[in-house]
């Protein structure tokens, strides 16, 4: 038998990440160098078919900005323009109302930088009738599905044409039309959700699927258990995505047990098929939601996706990131940009250029702060005109009870 | 018309609800297979097949979320909390998700659904299977909490729940699932053979949520309760001999003021009782309320009746339990204060 | 003696915890490294250390448990929810763990620990990050809950707090945490340093839990609240020229009756003002009781002064808050009636 | 690219039982016929050296009762006959309380009949130290630790010595002096609080381990993944163990997710040291939690067990099984009865006969009816004596509160 010592124990394990500010960034323990392809199975494989990769990276653009391998979706020249503009647009808008934010415009406001592939691939890789139920963070998807910008910027500006009707802090977007549900800013409960409303498609034989979205940080919370349960017990249609952008707020992926396992390893557990893709990857991304999506139409069930990216600015406008992490750190990320990356495999296509890029920026900047003047005009939370207020006292119920209406009359309005 | 239990009720009100209307479904932690383990559904998924009443995993947040996201997709799940008191898993899908889906959308998304629970002691239970959470949920807007008293009320009112746009959680008292209680644990069980609202008819019908019902008149004081304390109150009163004016509120939010201040203008005197802890218990609401919209008319202070600030004690169940004794000795106080 | 701002005051009463007492740990999600998003924390796992004071998965149920395990192990945790607004997946083992432990257990084990939360309104926060969640908690039996309104007695209550043998649910409204608020948002911000309750003492001193402190002596009419409103009422006494009794309850369960029966005995009028939405929030409960102990002593219907039955409104936070027009107008009204 | 149809979705899964009241009994799906042994790992291995193990079955007696393979824990005869002693125990103590209930003695009864080794055997491998976080299916616990059984009774009864004070239904036993936790009826509630006992316990550099046991149905809890995530990102000195017996109450594991994959396959999305073990095997069970010990108190962190047995009785007095299985499934049961495992290996060793055995059983029954007689004259639920009135009101808080002290005299006592 093995000698063990009786007592060993000085304090339980505190992870740490392994570079706080004035360290030299570090990401050796993501693996993220490995250079063999993964493989890529048949959509309709057994679930543990899939098992490998999610200690795996599904790629397809190379360093170099080459498409290669199983997983390379095959786009069009057209779509990969689409998918960078979509990306360039997100970029743009996020940093307008980040400023603005700052200026005081809006109370609050929560940027993907970085991440923009993530939301803008799934966008497209999926169908209009797909469902989508996802965190802040992904509001790519609404470029990708076509929302109207100025109808974005009036919810975040709590203005009068909020559709929000002022009651939701900016970024917690709700888009019926678009099949986007309503944000939450409480960390992943639309997880489950997300999987009741994929069973409730499927019981109707529809072939649309339901995607959803939540941070790494938020995979320790239990309404992910919950959903990974609900998903494999139903072989519900659904596509659970962790955006694994190496940070919450100031704490860093292992303190939700990502220094042990990938996100995706969780999926093993219940017999889900598991995707550990490039987060920053266009093409990966489209590819794996494609596969997933694939997946579930196909009635073989749910799939869990891990995205590895970086959080490339602050949580939000609430927060300083250079407290808790190098400044270094964003330019340092393996993954590189998911923008970057994708222009530079359009030109290495001969599709793209440097002049058309630049064109395209200015182009989306006008449009930004063109809709942004639209939307200012329809008000601002500083300077109104808001919601009206006896609108306050809506949507409680269907129908307003006599305690609300009394209340309203409390107020006087 | 038929005889009912409660739970035979309740099982025929998924059964109306589940034939009329395909978007109905029904679930929990063993409701589907073997109908739940106080055979509420006993039968249904055999009839309707495991797609519309089926077992849910042991995880009441799932459960809740589950129903949401099918609720806001066009669905009208019924979903079954195995016991009230196993809810609080849940709380935060009810507390920040399904009650305001509506609100913080601007009406684009709603989750009209049914979260049935049974509730309450009387069964030897202990603190893990005779909770009265009621007050819990009074203070989460956007929800409607009901609990019926009969088996007719609970098959009317759990249709007009389910029928309902607003998402309700539905309680209900697992001591009256087999036969009226009026608190003497001495007594042999009643049935609901004998009781008149223990005949339920066979097809739809709704009991309307948000009204009281007056089940019994008087002039000497008002006593307001729900569930089991209702069948308490009225056998206290008669073997009391009071006058008292006994109100079921069955809703319990919105509650209905206009049959409470009706009431209390008239006697001037009231009694609450709940089977929940007293502190911050649903009867405080209905005091503050009370004495806001009748001062004038009171003229002794508005006694509660309830269960203690413990956890609801298994061996001393009737110490805890708020019964004929603390509620006939409460009314007289209250008549000659 | 030093003055201080809220958070620098709940930052030394960790300190001088820590410092005194090897079993004290404090942890929670952002609290270690970053030392928690409001800095509550800020400097402490540097001082003692990543096993006192860490940083916690984003799973509040867990962070619960976690703090439940390790209380009934002999340590004192100090347990962060970084919004009262998330606290709710972390309710079932508050509800059913925590306040029972001693119970159920015939005193065999305790969890005494304390859980902090940032609650309350009046930084645009929105519905998920301004809930008063506390009228919940005060229907769990075994739970101390409280709320302080200065930093003097945010350190002295938190000191008091984690030294107690009994779970303490500690609500922090964060709109004090740099400065009093009155409820007049077009004011410019005011600071501690020039509070005469921002003085707190660098060491170890305790206020007392279950003691209420009357803020403000007077005739014409008792108003009691705590945290936020306390100052509201106190300014709109003030710029109302009212003679307004005002009672900080500090401890919200259990409440200091005594000290409210007293008042209102000598008032015979009576507000009471909470931030949460009106049904079922606490200010039922004191009413419920003021009016059982106080009836023959009452004038005038006790009022409600509170948030509405809605999720906090972001755009129209000012018109959910309960400010000064409102108080003042229920404070008129109570006492012209 | 793989051709997929648009709509195949005829409704959402929900997964049966392979046999329900009627049907033939089939666990074909668990694979439990492999014969190829499961290696043993250094306790103090990597967590994923014992992944392997998470799709295996660890086990040590064979089906003629010879104990063999890694895993033997080489134990003494006469710890043998003091597990085979102590399992007999609780089977019998079972049997009579069973009976008693159903004779109105007590409210409530569980039976943890066909699971005496998980308990028992943990029992004897964990020191008096560890500490045990058991769900109400692990009396064996109780007596592995030598409580007296006269008290157990006294809390069953809800009598005027309940230790408990007649508060909790019975079999929620505490044992504060046998490192026994406070059973909870919510389940699942423990498996995180083990690990905040288990830090605790770390954090003074304590050897002592902690040991926490749920069903294969609250698997599906949000505080199974609250647990499993502190444990791994504090590696905490914890054993998890997950006793799947096949059933909830009329679920099936299924319903958990256990059809698509173990349960012990979810500790590997952690990167924690996973374990399937044969549950039914007294020797597997000892060694497997004595391996995990090894490792907790070596500062390896914990490990999530799955046990796998079969409860082969009705899940409390209030249910009736054959309501919801064959009848016939007990006896199916491809793992055995764990006592008769063991008394097969002991007899097989020469260390036991079958005239002991039944002495032993006499003497036990004796000593249950002895024990209960003793019991019964502190009292029973019907009759009393009871727990004083008064004491309903203390233990709320440390110190009783005014409005407790007004609430016990408003009830007069
Ligand atoms: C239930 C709950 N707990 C805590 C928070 C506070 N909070 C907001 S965002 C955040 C970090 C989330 O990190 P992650 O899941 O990694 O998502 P990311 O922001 O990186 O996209 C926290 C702790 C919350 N919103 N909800
Ligand atoms: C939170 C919670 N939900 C539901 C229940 C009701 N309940 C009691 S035991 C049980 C089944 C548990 O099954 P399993 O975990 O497999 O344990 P076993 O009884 O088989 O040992 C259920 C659903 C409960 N006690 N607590
Ligand atoms: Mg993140
Ligand atoms: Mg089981």
């Amino acid at each position: 038998m093995t000698h063990v010592p009786s007592s060993n124990m000085s304090g339980f394990a505190v992870p740490e990440p392994n570079a706080r500010p004035g360290d030299t960034p570090d990401f050796s323990h993501l693996k993220l160098d490995q250079n063999n392809l993964a493989p890529k199975p048949d959509p309709i494989c057994e679930a543990s078919e899939t098992y490998g990769l999610a200690n795996s990276l599904v790629r397809v653009l190379d360093d170099e900005g080459q498409a290669q391998g199983p997983w390379n979706p095959q786009l069009s020249p057209k779509v990969l323009r689409e998918g960078l503009h979509l990306m360039l647009k997100t970029r743009t808008y996020d940093a307008r109302m980040f400023k603005l934010q700052r200026q005081g415009k809006m109370s609050f406001y929560m940027k993907s930088l970085g991440e923009e592939a993530i939301s803008v691939a799934a966008g497209m890789a999926l169908r209009d009738e797909d469902m989508l139920f996802p965190s802040y963070r992904q509001q790519g998807l609404l470029f990708a599905r076509g929302h109207d910008m100025v109808e974005m910027m009036n919810h975040c500006l709590s203005n009068a044409k909020d559709p929000l009707k002022g009651r939701q802090l900016p970024v917690h977007y709700t888009w019926a039309k678009g099949n986007f549900f309503s944000i939450s800013g409480n960390l992943g409960t639309q997880f489950p959700q997300a999987v009741g409303w994929a069973m409730a498609s499927a019981s109707r034989a529809e072939s649309a699927v339901t995607a959803s979205w939540i941070g790494d940080g938020t995979t320790a919370e239990g309404d992910f258990h919950g959903a990974c349960t609900l998903a494999s017990v139903y072989k519900a249609p659904v596509i659970l995505n962790v955006v694994n952008n190496q940070w919450a707020i100031s704490s860093f992926a292992g303190i939700a047990g990502g220094n042990n396992a990938t996100f995706a390893a969780r999926g093993i557990g219940y017999g889900l098929a598991t995707l550990r893709v490039d987060g920053n990857d266009f093409l990966a991304v489209y590819a794996a939601t494609q596969w997933a999506a694939d997946r579930g139409r196909a009635g073989h069930g749910a799939t869990l996706i891990e995205t590895v990216t970086y959080r490339a600015d602050a949580h939000s406008t609430s927060d300083d990131p250079h407290r808790y992490r190098p400044k270094e750190e964003a330019a340092a990320w393996p993954l590189g940009d998911p923008i970057e990356r994708l222009k530079a495999h359009l030109i290495a296509l001969g599709e793209w250029d440097d002049d058309r890029h630049q064109a395209l920026e200015e182009a989306l900047t006008k449009e930004v702060l063109a809709s942004y003047k639209k939307a200012e005009s329809n008000g601002t939370l500083r300077d109104g005109p808001l919601s009206p207020i006896p609108s306050m006292f809506e949507d409680v119920f269907a129908e307003q009870p006599w305690h609300l209406r009394r209340q309203r009359q409390d107020l006087g309005v | 018309m038929a005889r009912m239990t409660m739970i035979q009720a309740v099982n025929s009100a998924h059964d109306v609800l589940l034939e009329r209307d395909d978007r109905v479904c029904s679930f929990g932690e063993d409701a589907g297979y073997f109908g739940g383990v106080f055979g509420c559904t006993q039968g249904l998924q055999e009839k309707y097949g495991k797609t519309r009443v089926f077992d849910a995993p042991i995880n009441e947040a799932a459960i809740v979320a589950m129903a949401i996201g099918m609720a806001a997709n066009g669905l009208r799940p019924i979903a079954e909390i195995q016991f009230a008191d196993y809810i609080f898993p849940g709380f935060d899908q009810i507390v920040s998700e399904l009650t305001r889906i509506r609100y913080r959308s601007g009406g684009q998304f709603t989750a009209p659904l049914v979260l049935r629970s049974p509730c309450g002691g009387g069964i030897y239970g202990g603190q893990t299977h005779s909770m009265s959470p009621e007050a819990f949920f009074t203070h989460i807007p956007g929800l409607v909490v009901a609990m019926p008293t009969t088996p007719y009320d609970a098959k009317g009112m759990l249709i007009a729940a389910s029928e309902s746009d607003d998402p309700v959680l539905f309680f209900e008292p697992k001591r009256l699932y087999n036969g009226p209680f009026d608190g003497d644990p001495h007594k042999p069980a009643l049935s609901w053979a004998s009781h008149e609202k223990g005949e339920v008819p066979e097809g739809h019908y709704t009991v309307p949520l948000g009204k009281a019902e007056m089940v019994r008149e008087g002039n000497a004081l008002t006593v307001i309760g729900y569930g089991t304390m209702v069948h308490v109150a009225l056998e206290t009163a008669r073997l009391a001999g009071i006058d008292a004016e006994i109100i079921d509120l069955r809703t319990i939010v919105p509650y209905d003021m206009e049959t409470i201040a009706r009431s209390v203008n008239k006697t001037g005197r009231c009694v609450v009782v709940h089977e929940a802890p007293r502190t911050s218990g649903f009867g405080a609401e209905l005091i503050a309320q009370i004495q806001e919209d009748c001062f004038y008319a009171l003229e002794a202070p508005v006694k509660r009746v309830t269960g203690w600030d413990t956890p609801y004690h298994h061996a001393h169940e009737w110490s805890y339990f708020p019964g004929q004794a603390r509620l006939k000795r409460a009314m007289l106080e209250t008549l000659e204060a």
